[in-house]
């Protein structure tokens, strides 16, 4: 047998196999216990490289769960899918390995980070049911399906959310996130119930085939933006983000990045792959800039204010969900005009899915300097900090570049995804540019006030004893650093390989339909 | 794989940038080397330079905290602050409120247009 | 018109769970608000299977008829059930944990988290 | 919580049991009537919110072992993982017991055709869930009493 043919089902097995065995291996002693966080990540992470090399060899690759055979998705000629099926494209694949990079990076920091806490069996076994979660999200082609990942994923994040359970902040941030993605998940379930009891079909691919616009289905994708939306941190509904960010473990926290692109991209999907040019008005694309600008410009505003470490941090993460939105927007407001599309249109897309990229790597890096300091210093108020660059050098180096990044600056990644979505928004009007451009400065201004409280000046008698992390931490922190530097310094390369197939795939809304409703027969 | 992004309107070289920096490394370590080692050691020559001021001993009492750093832009845009700290008022009802009412107004628009 | 009814019972018990998160202070009632929210909601899937005089989705010694009540929406709905016992059995150990932190289960006095 | 009195925790003995037999009659029948792994498992672990209920926890947690049900929750979880996994060359999750209606048929013995992995599978998460909502009762049970008996166990400082 070939495996090639089974990789979408073994990136969901692996981490699942992780989280089932945990309890077992955790009593095998501390150091098994790690040696399983991190096997099954960088297993996940292997994986989801070979997948990501396989559809872009192969094109789209899906998997019948339970089929007679890995391709059969109309059995015996029936003229809808029936059982589950995982599709990935090339956007599925790169969003996998994005997060698979991210969830090994964060279970190397975990191990040392976390030495201390007691229940890390259950720890280790959350963590690798956060990572089927938000995996399963990336690769399913099925709606229902994506309902039971995103729960898989809420209910494994309330709990590491909380898992520090004697801290009152943390059951508190937990709460908040449980009670608000509970109602939102009920409002998916509503409406991929709905699709159900008009088209008698769960797969995204058949139902896009035969969408028409009626009432139920504005309604419908109304709420699955929403809540959607609502999971990846969009700006009125973003509240639930930076508590929850700030108060769970940094190794979470690290995920948590990338499972909220997840939900993003499941809006994605369901904006270009089920609606896609059936969509008819450009309402839902001007709210989603409209949605974009806003988290922009006023979580970047709340993060100026902030002075707790990784909640101004958090704040930035919706900031820069916005550039995503904005660009993705843009890009969603062209589909059916294929000048404007290629005019500036795919450059939006492209944009977009690069920044998603980017913001996945630098913020997961931002987020792992916070904890290296959490840990070294036990503080998390600025205001106690200060002159930790003479003790912590590589954590030094590796915030400067996470922030340069992130504020845009040009050498480094963030500045091209930034000036790839200026431009193409310039195009469609210059307030949307204009607002990208400010959240850019203020984005820089307080993370420039982070490096000077927290690195810089002079050092306070009470981190006199601050030694620099360990080197597991430290490699962690390596792995997301590395990636930022390798697509600043071949940002072509990156964009020709890594973002345009995803974007060429995001786009093309009847190959996506095709593979599944033309396969197997 | 060092090319160019083209944007549409321009476009980004990673490598002019490079040069430009190595470039600009040269000069700032050329002007370096242009100091002069033989300064008096132990006379004003050594001193810290801060404004004409004293140095104080301990660096601690002259940092300026976190909470206060861009006091000013906070100051000048306090009525925008206002509206947006009342807004998270951290209670778990009020944001599942904003995340309802953002839904329905969608609801209600998306079937109006 | 009557064949409506349970979709009328599902837009008010609905309504009734989103009310309820926002009309009651204590955090055990907003639990149970959610829940009448999930429920709603598994009402909404089964009765969205239905098919008049359909019989038990179960294909041996089900009797004489010939149609069959939609299965898939019934599978659908046992996942959300066991999905829904799961986050309703995180969110009462949350609030009893709340409850030890805090002294309180009002949820206007649970918010050191804010600004 | 208290031991309530002699007449529920008698009541309690008879019927505590018959509650263990009639979930795993649901487990075992998964396939064929309504009801399953799931439910079959809730019902078994009723067991343990009623002896909670009857003879109170200080006896209950003395009686019971906590590692029994972790091991019963990861033995059904590998349970029905391994299944899923044995119909590999096929497809995750194969159906790989299955018997065609048509075979059954002809062979004239059953009227009910086995239905190969579905009705293991059923099994596996019977055990599996009677594990896990027992552990989650005795858990939150734990919970209730968890800073009023002096400071919290094992888990102190976050902050070193």
């Amino acid at each position: 047998m070939n495996w090639n043919e089974h990789l979408p089902a073994l990136i969901l097995i692996i981490p699942l196999f992780g989280a089932f065995i945990a309890p077992v291996c955790s009593l095998g002693g501390k150091t098994a216990r790690n040696i399983l966080l991190v096997a099954i990540s960088f297993l996940t992470l292997i994986v989801a490289f070979m997948l990501w090399r396989h559809v872009l060899a192969n094109g789209i690759s899906y998997y019948v769960m339970g089929g007679d055979k890995f391709n059969l998705s109309l059995p015996s000629g029936m003229a809808l899918p029936v059982r589950i099926i995982l599709e990935v494209d090339a956007f599925s694949a790169f969003m996998a390995l994005c997060g698979a990079i991210v969830s090994f990076a964060g279970a190397l920091f975990s191990v040392n980070y976390m030495n201390r806490f007691t229940g890390m069996g259950r720890f280790v076994s959350l963590y690798c049911l956060l990572t089927a979660g938000m995996i399963g999200m990336m690769v399913t082609g099925d709606i229902f399906n994506f309902f039971i990942f995103i729960e898989i994923s809420s209910i494994a994040s309330f709990g590491l959310i909380a898992f520090w359970r004697d801290k009152p902040t943390a059951i508190e941030a937990s709460f908040k996130y449980a009670l608000i993605s509970q109602v939102g998940s009920m409002f998916i379930l509503i409406a991929a119930g709905a699709l159900y009891g008009r088209y008698n079909m769960l797969n995204m691919a058949a139902i896009g085939s035969v969408l028409k616009m009626g009432s139920m289905e504005k309604l419908v994708l109304v709420f699955l933006v929403g809540s959607l939306a609502m999971k990846c941190g969009t700006f009125p509904m973003h509240m639930w983000l930076p508590d929850a960010y700030a108060e769970a473990p940094t190794g979470v926290t690290c995920l948590l990045v990338a499972v909220s692109q997840a939900s993003l991209y499941g809006l994605m999907r369901v904006c270009f792959s089920i609606y896609g040019a059936t969509m008819g008005s450009s309402f839902i694309p001007w709210m989603l800039i409209v949605f974009g600008l806003a988290s922009m410009f006023f979580g970047v505003s709340m993060a100026v204010v902030q002075h707790e470490i990784k909640r101004l941090m958090g704040y930035h993460s919706v900031s820069q969900v916005g550039y995503m939105l904005l660009g993705l927007g843009v890009g969603l407001l062209v589909l059916d005009d294929a000048r404007a599309m290629a005019d500036y249109g795919f450059t939006a897309i492209k944009g977009g899915v690069f920044h998603i990229f980017n913001y996945t790597m630098y913020k997961a890096l931002l987020f792992l300097t916070a904890g290296a300091i959490y840990y070294a210093t036990g503080k998390k108020d600025l205001n106690e900090m200060g002159g930790l660059a003479r003790r912590m050098p590589y954590t030094t180096f590796m915030f400067v570049i996470a922030a340069a990044a992130i504020s845009g600056l040009p050498p480094f990644n963030g500045f091209v995804s930034k000036l790839l979505i200026y431009e193409s928004s310039f195009a469609v009007h210059p307030f949307l540019a204009v607002v990208a451009l400010v959240t850019s400065v203020l984005t820089l201004a307080s993370f420039v006030k982070v490096f000077q409280t927290a690195f810089l000046g002079p050092e306070k008698s009470s981190l006199a004893k601050v030694q620099e992390v360990p080197a597991a931490m430290l490699i962690g922190m390596v792995v997301l650093t590395a990636a930022i530097l390798g697509a600043s310094l071949f940002p072509s390369w990156t964009l020709s390989t890594l973002v345009e197939p995803a974007a060429r795939a995001l786009v093309d809304q009847s190959g996506y339909i095709g593979a599944i409703l033309g396969g197997g027969m | 794989m060092w090319g160019k992004v083209y944007t549409g309107f321009g476009y980004w070289d990673a490598s002019a940038w490079i040069l430009f920096f190595f470039i600009a490394a040269f000069f700032t370590l050329w002007l370096r080397s242009q100091g002069r080692s033989d300064y008096k050691k132990g006379t004003d020559q050594d001193e810290i330079y801060w404004s004409g001021n004293e140095v104080p001993e301990d660096g601690e009492d002259i940092t300026v905290p976190a909470s206060s750093a861009y006091w000013g832009f906070r100051k000048a845009l306090e009525p925008f602050y206002k509206g947006l700290l009342g807004m998270h008022t951290g209670i778990a009802t009020d944001i599942v409120g904003y995340y309802v009412i953002a839904v329905a107004f969608l609801a209600v628009f998306i079937l109006l247009v | 018109m009557i064949g409506n009814a349970p979709f009328f019972v599902v837009g008010v018990l609905f309504l009734m769970g989103l009310l309820g998160i926002f009309m009651t202070k204590n955090l055990i009632k907003i639990a149970i608000a959610v829940s009448i929210l999930g429920s709603s909601v598994n009402i909404f899937l089964v009765a969205l299977g239905y098919r008049t005089g359909g019989t038990i989705p179960v294909h041996f010694l089900a009797g004489e008829g010939s149609t069959m009540v939609m299965p898939t929406p019934q599978a659908m709905t046992l996942t959300a059930i066991v999905i829904a016992l799961a986050t309703t059995a995180l969110l009462l150990s949350l609030i009893m944990l709340v409850w030890r932190h805090y002294g309180t289960i009002d949820v206007d006095e649970i918010r050191r988290l804010r600004g | 919580m208290r031991p309530l009195s002699v007449v529920v925790r008698t009541g309690c003995d008879i019927f505590a049991w018959f509650l263990v037999i009639f979930g795993a009659s649901i487990i075992i029948h998964g396939d064929v009537t309504p009801g399953g792994g799931f439910q079959g498992g809730a019902v078994v672990a009723t067991f343990i919110s009623l002896l909670l209920v009857a003879y109170g926890g200080k006896k209950v947690l003395s009686w019971v072992r906590l590692n029994i049900f972790n091991s019963l929750l990861v033995f059904g979880l590998m349970l029905f993982f391994l299944l899923g996994i044995m119909g590999f060359p096929n497809s995750f999750f194969y159906n790989f017991l299955a018997i065609p209606h048509e075979v059954v048929q002809a062979s004239g013995h059953g009227v009910i055709p086995p239905s190969g992995t579905i009705a293991l599978m059923d099994i596996a998460v019977g055990i599996e869930v009677a594990g896990g909502l027992s552990l989650i009762v005795l858990s939150m049970f734990r919970g209730i009493r968890i800073f009023r008996e002096g400071p919290m166990e094992e888990e102190l400082g976050h902050d070193r």
